[in-house]
């Protein structure tokens, strides 16, 4: 693919995306803005994933930021645009501050501690019934933007913006070879002059921030939050399956990943009303045994390949 | 993850600390007893049930190194299997315990050699990955041939009571603080004693060297696996007796089984017992303060965050 | 002129819509996946085709279109933007849970379509959403609200004190599951019963949601020792609890379950004898009501089981009640479909007659009265109200069998 | 005063002592051999001085610092650099990515001052090719690739951890000049820790003997090869 296609094609991705609702109807959008939220936190998963740290507190810190966002919105009339900021800014303090103990964990124990602040937080929502509107939750007075789907869609979208922004910064900066050299070998990258604490802390916090930032999105969608749906633990699961189906440690790997298992979900969902959710869980199995790498990662790897075998090496296994 | 199967030592330097540690929960534990007796009882009964549900996650997490997500729906599966059992063979799940396993053994083999072993080589992610699709399609699979109707034997011998002064308790639940005992120490002697075991735990701490001198680590990988489904379609029998059940009743157990494997350390089968005894405890005593039921499940989460912690710390230590 | 010409357009468009296909469109939204959602759209499907077989409506066919809202807001939304949009059906019905109708609410006032709701009793979330007439006359709330099942049972339990002289109430404790669904039951309950009797509950973690021990709760109902002990939780938690009851010989005068739906084998269980359920249908209503009768023979003969929870006759009865005011409104279009649903006088199988009267904050609600009932050999028998009573009260409890 | 210093440097993990009481001085443009029998406590050694693991007892000083309690990363950002004996190329980055690390972090460069840099420091060591992976290259530019990526941190002090195992005879002598240039040119202390007693003898000032954790002999090569004490912990026998 040439550098030119490389350097066009994502600029020609978001020109569609962004005209999108010009073309589509309701329903689209609202199918939509569902996929543009989890693609989302998928990116932002992923961009932790880089450094070798598996996060299972997506969940934790969505639910955060959508009750702070529907906290200040009810509490202090915060506009929508502002309380979705707070959400982002609230989920990255309580990222920061916990970074300082748990970043000190790696693989299954840092996954697990993360799966049990999220239940923690969830737990504390449940039962600060006066401040949090215990188990039934909140309702918002009104949607964003009154609840116009184009509006709704463009400001998932923006969200999704924020996140690939965000990630592709992070591609491009010396974060790249720090979080790549801690995912490798931790000791050659002390011995390289990186401060691994630092740069994990801020990592964990930037992938904190958007996942509030979102949950403070998803609020202001559907103008409505309860323990048991912004902390679903599908919002860890499926971004995570997502991230992994589409190809870990990049940008587009997720948005695909996010795309292949959204529209499949509402695609089967018409087509095989009774019995789709065995169809999408098989999905699941089948891409990960044959396309390990993800799509993504299996035109990466094919590209690398290429790149390999024109210059007479042989193609690596 | 090639985590090595860490078994707790207790070094001189460490003996006041388990003297410490017994002697508070001696005073924890009597006070208790004084105070709200049954919170004893029903949390042994928890732990109970929690650690024979996590055991058999243990082993496979410590010896094949896999997370398995579908661990839940396995057990779920199996008590499909016993309920059937029972309703059409007329078999007590206690009874239909040892088919129901074998049963379950196989399709363990079954679903390992199609799906999880070509995914070995590949990153943990992918297996856990791999395993959270396949609990999706088997709890969805049964809910599309059975509906997510509950469905619950009533066997009498499940209420069976005692009764100490003016207390009364059940008593049928100690049957899973029994099982999990039986697990851990039967897993214990096999893994120590017999030639398979050997060679699985060698296999569990060091594959490259195991294959080395001759160990067939492929066929062991499938033989744990298989055990492993086949110990929790045994646990799933008997969660049957007691507990309703229905296509998503397998989840928070995988959840629970997770966390606790992690906070025993991975691969650590006799140290479930511990934990889940420590957490049990906890959250019955939490439970029975009236107005704070809804905050056991804290407890629960905030004791495996310290144990992580604490371990971590004694670790950087070292 | 341009304004005027633009209207005809569309009135015309509009026509051609309405009647050239010759169809009335329902548009439901159910989580297929749940066995309660599933038997709704089976029930539902069974009122349409008595209706088509009878002539249908207009001299129009009437079609059902289902979206699965897998029990999710988000889902929700999208069934109900797919419904309007691309299904283009003429009226919305259905829901069960609280939490996807209350995710609904902002897109259904964008519409204002015409909706009958067969679920959704969480009236902090749902009704507050929904905002005061004229805003929310579009919603018809067929399914009671929390506080409206509370006020029935407090009837009932006035009723059946002055009947049944020996039955004394004085304490009542409520175990209540933590989530949505049992906090709402607790705070309703405790407002309108709190006044007149010694109120108190507990909440417990439901078996639906991993919980497997109900011990602490049930020791506290022992300690309050109440006259009426009364459960809301789910299917998965009634033997079990009855299990544990019996082991800590636990027995109060009065046992209440008050799940959504009663797990399939409950009959056959010696523990279920006399236990007491608040519920709005049960097959027992068909010895009583011939509109029950003919509801449940249909629903067996069509699908080879019997329904195991009152959602059915509840969508059942929705698509009638849609059916008969489209007849008498002449079309589909709000403003004369809602004058004609308020005149609503629907016998329906729930053995009472629905008609939609104001609740707290909207107008038309529908269903505002349960039933009382008792497990007696296997089957649930009515106690209250009397003019649907099937069986005489067993009282007290007897001893643990 | 000396460059880098230790005063009574110990490590030991349980019961086992790996480095006892170890003190010794090295200042820049020198270079000190480090040897003795497998097991003795050499890389331990490195990694004590490199920050990463800290010392059970004992001082660093290093230009008259004390810089005992300071991180890995610190150090390497002052000018102490290693090799390692197993090396770890980072699979993710190309060739020229593995030895940019040390220019961004170390020298805080930007990246592509740092990018420049690095191709410049690989051309001096003839280094060539480098967007290949690093799973592509020979054992010679893996082991150049190491030193470059040592020396990417601008050290003034280097340690290299058997960096000529695994070479022939050829591909040793060229690493030898090429530390013997390196050192010339900028004027960096070099611990080399080595098993070839030739390279030894060729390429270091002066030697020091690790044994069971502790120095058993110091001074010139030639010295130290003639010390029976030495030879008996080569060669086994009571020392």
């Amino acid at each position: 693919m040439t550098f030119a296609v490389r350097r066009f094609l994502p600029v020609a991705v978001i020109a569609v995306a962004v005209l999108f609702p010009l073309v589509s109807g309701p329903y689209p959008l609202a199918v939509a803005q569902s996929i543009l939220i989890y693609m989302a936190l998928a990116v932002s998963w992923d961009m932790l994933l880089r450094s070798g740290q598996i996060s299972f507190g997506i969940a934790g810190f969505f639910g955060i930021g959508a009750y702070a966002a529907a906290i200040t919105t009810l509490t202090v009339r915060a506009s929508p645009i502002i309380s979705i900021l707070l959400a982002g800014a609230c989920s990255a303090g309580v990222a920061f501050l916990l970074g300082f103990v748990i970043l000190r964990l790696r693989k299954v124990y840092f996954a697990i501690t993360t799966l049990a602040l999220a239940e923690i937080f969830r737990v504390i929502v449940h039962n600060w019934g006066d401040f949090t509107g215990g188990p039934e939750g909140l309702v918002l007075p009104s949607l964003i933007f009154k609840g116009d789907s184009r509006a709704l869609f463009w400001i998932s979208l923006g969200g999704v913006l924020l996140a690939c922004g965000l990630s592709a910064l992070f591609q491009r900066s010396r974060l790249r070879f720090a979080l790549t050299a801690i995912r490798n070998n931790e000791v050659s990258a002390r011995s390289s002059g990186i401060d691994i604490f630092k740069y994990l802390m801020i990592v964990f916090v930037t992938s904190s921030f958007i996942q509030g930032i979102v949950g403070g999105i998803q609020v202001q969608l559907y103008g409505y939050a309860s323990p048991d749906s912004v902390f679903d633990a599908n919002y860890t699961l499926l971004p995570l399956a997502m991230a992994l189906l589409g190809g870990i440690y990049s940008t587009p790997g997720p948005v695909l990943g996010a795309v292949l298992l959204g529209v499949a979900a509402e695609y089967l969902k018409l087509k095989i009303p009774y019995g789709h959710l065995v169809v999408y869980g098989i999905i699941i199995v089948l891409v990960i045994l044959l396309l390990p790498d993800g799509l993504y990662g299996q035109y990466r790897r094919s590209v690398r390949d290429r790149a390999r075998m024109a210059r007479g090496g042989t193609a690596h296994a | 993850m090639r985590i090595v199967v860490t078994r707790p030592r207790v070094g001189p330097g460490r003996m006041w600390q388990v003297v410490l540690w017994t002697a508070l929960a001696a005073a924890g534990t009597a006070a208790v007893l004084l105070w709200k007796p049954t919170a004893l009882v029903y949390g042994v009964q928890r732990a109970g049930l929690y650690a024979a549900v996590a055991i058999p996650m243990a082993l496979v997490l410590g010896i094949v190194h896999i997370v398995n997500l579908a661990h839940g729906e396995l057990m779920m599966v199996a008590a499909y299997l016993a309920y059937f059992a029972a309703r059409l063979l007329g078999l007590d799940p206690f009874v239909a315990l040892v088919p129901v396993a074998l049963v379950m053994a196989v399709l363990g083999l079954a679903l390992y050699q199609v799906t999880i072993r070509h995914s070995l080589k590949a990153p943990e992610l992918n297996q856990l990955i791999l395993t959270f699709g396949l609990g999706i399609a088997l709890s969805q699979m049964v809910n599309l041939l059975f509906t997510s109707q509950s469905w619950k034997l009533s066997l009498d011998y499940v209420s069976a009571s005692a009764t100490v002064g003016n207390i009364s308790f059940g008593v049928f639940d100690f049957v899973y603080a029994g099982a999990a005992i039986a697990l851990a120490l039967g897993l214990r002697l096999f893994l120590t004693r017999t030639r398979l075991g050997k060679a699985a735990l060698a296999v569990g701490q060091n594959p490259r060297g195991a294959a080395i001198v001759g160990i067939d680590v492929g066929r062991t990988y499938a033989f744990v696996f298989a055990l492993a489904v086949g110990l929790i379609g045994a646990v799933g029998s008997i969660f049957l007796a007691k507990q309703a059940i229905f296509p998503l009743v397998g989840g928070p157990y995988t959840m629970k089984s997770f966390c606790l494997v992690a906070m025993a350390g991975v691969g650590n089968i006799v140290g479930i017992l511990y934990c889940s005894l420590a957490l049990g405890l906890s959250e019955s005593i939490i439970n029975s303060i009236r107005g704070y039921a809804g905050w056991s499940n804290v407890v629960f989460f905030a004791i495996i965050i310290v144990t992580i912690l604490v371990r971590s710390f004694r670790e950087r230590k070292a | 002129m341009r304004k005027a010409f633009v209207a005809v357009a569309c009135f015309a468009l509009l026509a051609v819509a309405a009647f050239g296909q010759g169809v009335i469109k329902l548009g439901a939204n159910w989580p297929l996946a749940d066995v309660s959602g599933l038997e709704c759209s089976k029930a539902a499907q069974l009122a349409v085709d008595e209706i088509n077989k009878a002539g249908g409506v207009l001299g129009k066919q009437l079609q059902l279109v289902v979206v699965d809202d897998e029990g999710k807001g988000d889902k929700g939304v999208a069934a109900i933007e797919k419904l309007v949009t691309v299904d283009k059906v003429d009226v919305l019905l259905g829901g069960i849970a609280s939490g996807v109708a209350v995710a609904q609410v902002p897109t259904l006032k964008k519409y204002q379509m015409v909706t009958v709701a067969t679920g959704a009793a969480a009236s902090a979330s749902v009704e507050k959403a929904l905002g005061p007439s004229p805003g929310s006359d579009w919603y018809f709330h067929l399914h009671p609200w929390d506080y409206d099942q509370g006020q029935s049972y407090y009837e009932g339990w006035d009723a059946i004190q002055k009947k049944y002289p020996n039955v004394v109430i004085r304490r009542i404790f409520l175990a209540y599951e933590e989530g949505a669904f049992g906090k709402s039951s607790f705070d309703a309950s405790k407002a309108l019963f709190g006044s007149r009797y010694t109120f108190d509950g507990a909440s417990f973690k439901s078996a639906l949601q991993g919980g497997s021990d109900y011990s602490s709760v049930l020791e506290a109902a022992k300690d309050f020792n109440p006259d009426l002990f009364i459960w809301a939780g789910y299917a998965q938690d009634a033997l079990p609890l009855l299990e544990q009851s019996k082991a800590m010989k636990f027995s109060p005068p009065i046992y209440l379950g008050a799940p959504p739906a009663w797990p399939v084998d409950m009959g056959k269980s010696p523990l279920a004898e006399d236990i007491m359920l608040y519920g709005m249908w049960a097959p027992s209503i068909n010895d009583i009501s011939p509109a029950s009768r003919k509801f449940y023979d249909a629903y067996v003969a069509a699908t080879g089981s019997a329904p195991t929870s009152y959602f059915a006759a509840l969508s059942y009865s929705a698509v009638y009640i849609i059916a008969d005011a489209v007849k008498r409104a002449g079309g589909t279009d709000a403003a004369r479909l809602i004058p004609a649903l308020e005149k609503t006088r629907y016998v329906s199988p729930l053995g009472q007659t629905i008609t939609f009267t104001p609740s707290n904050i909207i107008k038309h609600q529908g269903i505002k009265n349960q039933k009382i009932l008792q497990w007696q050999d296997g089957r649930q028998e009515v106690i209250w109200p009397f003019e649907v009573q099937s069986r005489a009260l067993v009282y007290p409890l007897p001893p643990w069998k | 005063m000396p460059d880098l210093e230790t005063f009574g440097l110990t490590r030991h993990f349980g019961g086992l002592v790996a480095v006892n009481n170890v003190s010794f001085t090295l200042d820049c443009g020198e270079i000190l051999g480090v040897i003795g029998p497998n097991g003795a406590g050499k890389t331990t050694f490195i990694n004590l001085v490199s920050g990463i693991y800290a010392p059970s007892s004992g001082r660093i000083h290093f230009k008259g610092r004390d810089i005992t309690g300071l991180p890995a990363h610190k150090r390497a950002q002052m000018g102490i650099s290693r090799t390692f004996q197993i090396i770890h190329p980072l699979e993710n980055l190309d060739v020229l990515e593995n030895v940019m690390l040390g220019f961004i972090f170390s020298r805080r460069m930007g990246l592509k001052e740092a990018r420049r840099s690095a191709e410049a420091l690989c051309g001096s060591l003839g280094l060539g090719d480098l967007s290949r992976d690093v799973s592509q290259i020979t054992m010679l530019e893996t082991k150049k690739m190491e030193i470059a990526h040592a020396l990417a941190s601008g050290p003034s002090i280097l340690f290299l951890d058997e960096v000529m195992a695994g070479l022939n005879v050829d591909e040793t002598r060229e690493i030898v000049q090429l530390v013997q240039r390196v050192t010339r040119e900028r004027n960096i202390g070099v611990g080399v820790v080595e098993h070839v007693m030739s390279v030894i003898r060729d390429l270091t000032h002066r030697v020091i003997v690790l044994e069971a954790g502790e120095i058993i002999a110091a001074g010139p090569y030639e010295e130290v090869a003639k010390n029976p004490g030495v030879i008996a912990a080569y060669l086994g026998g009571a020392a």
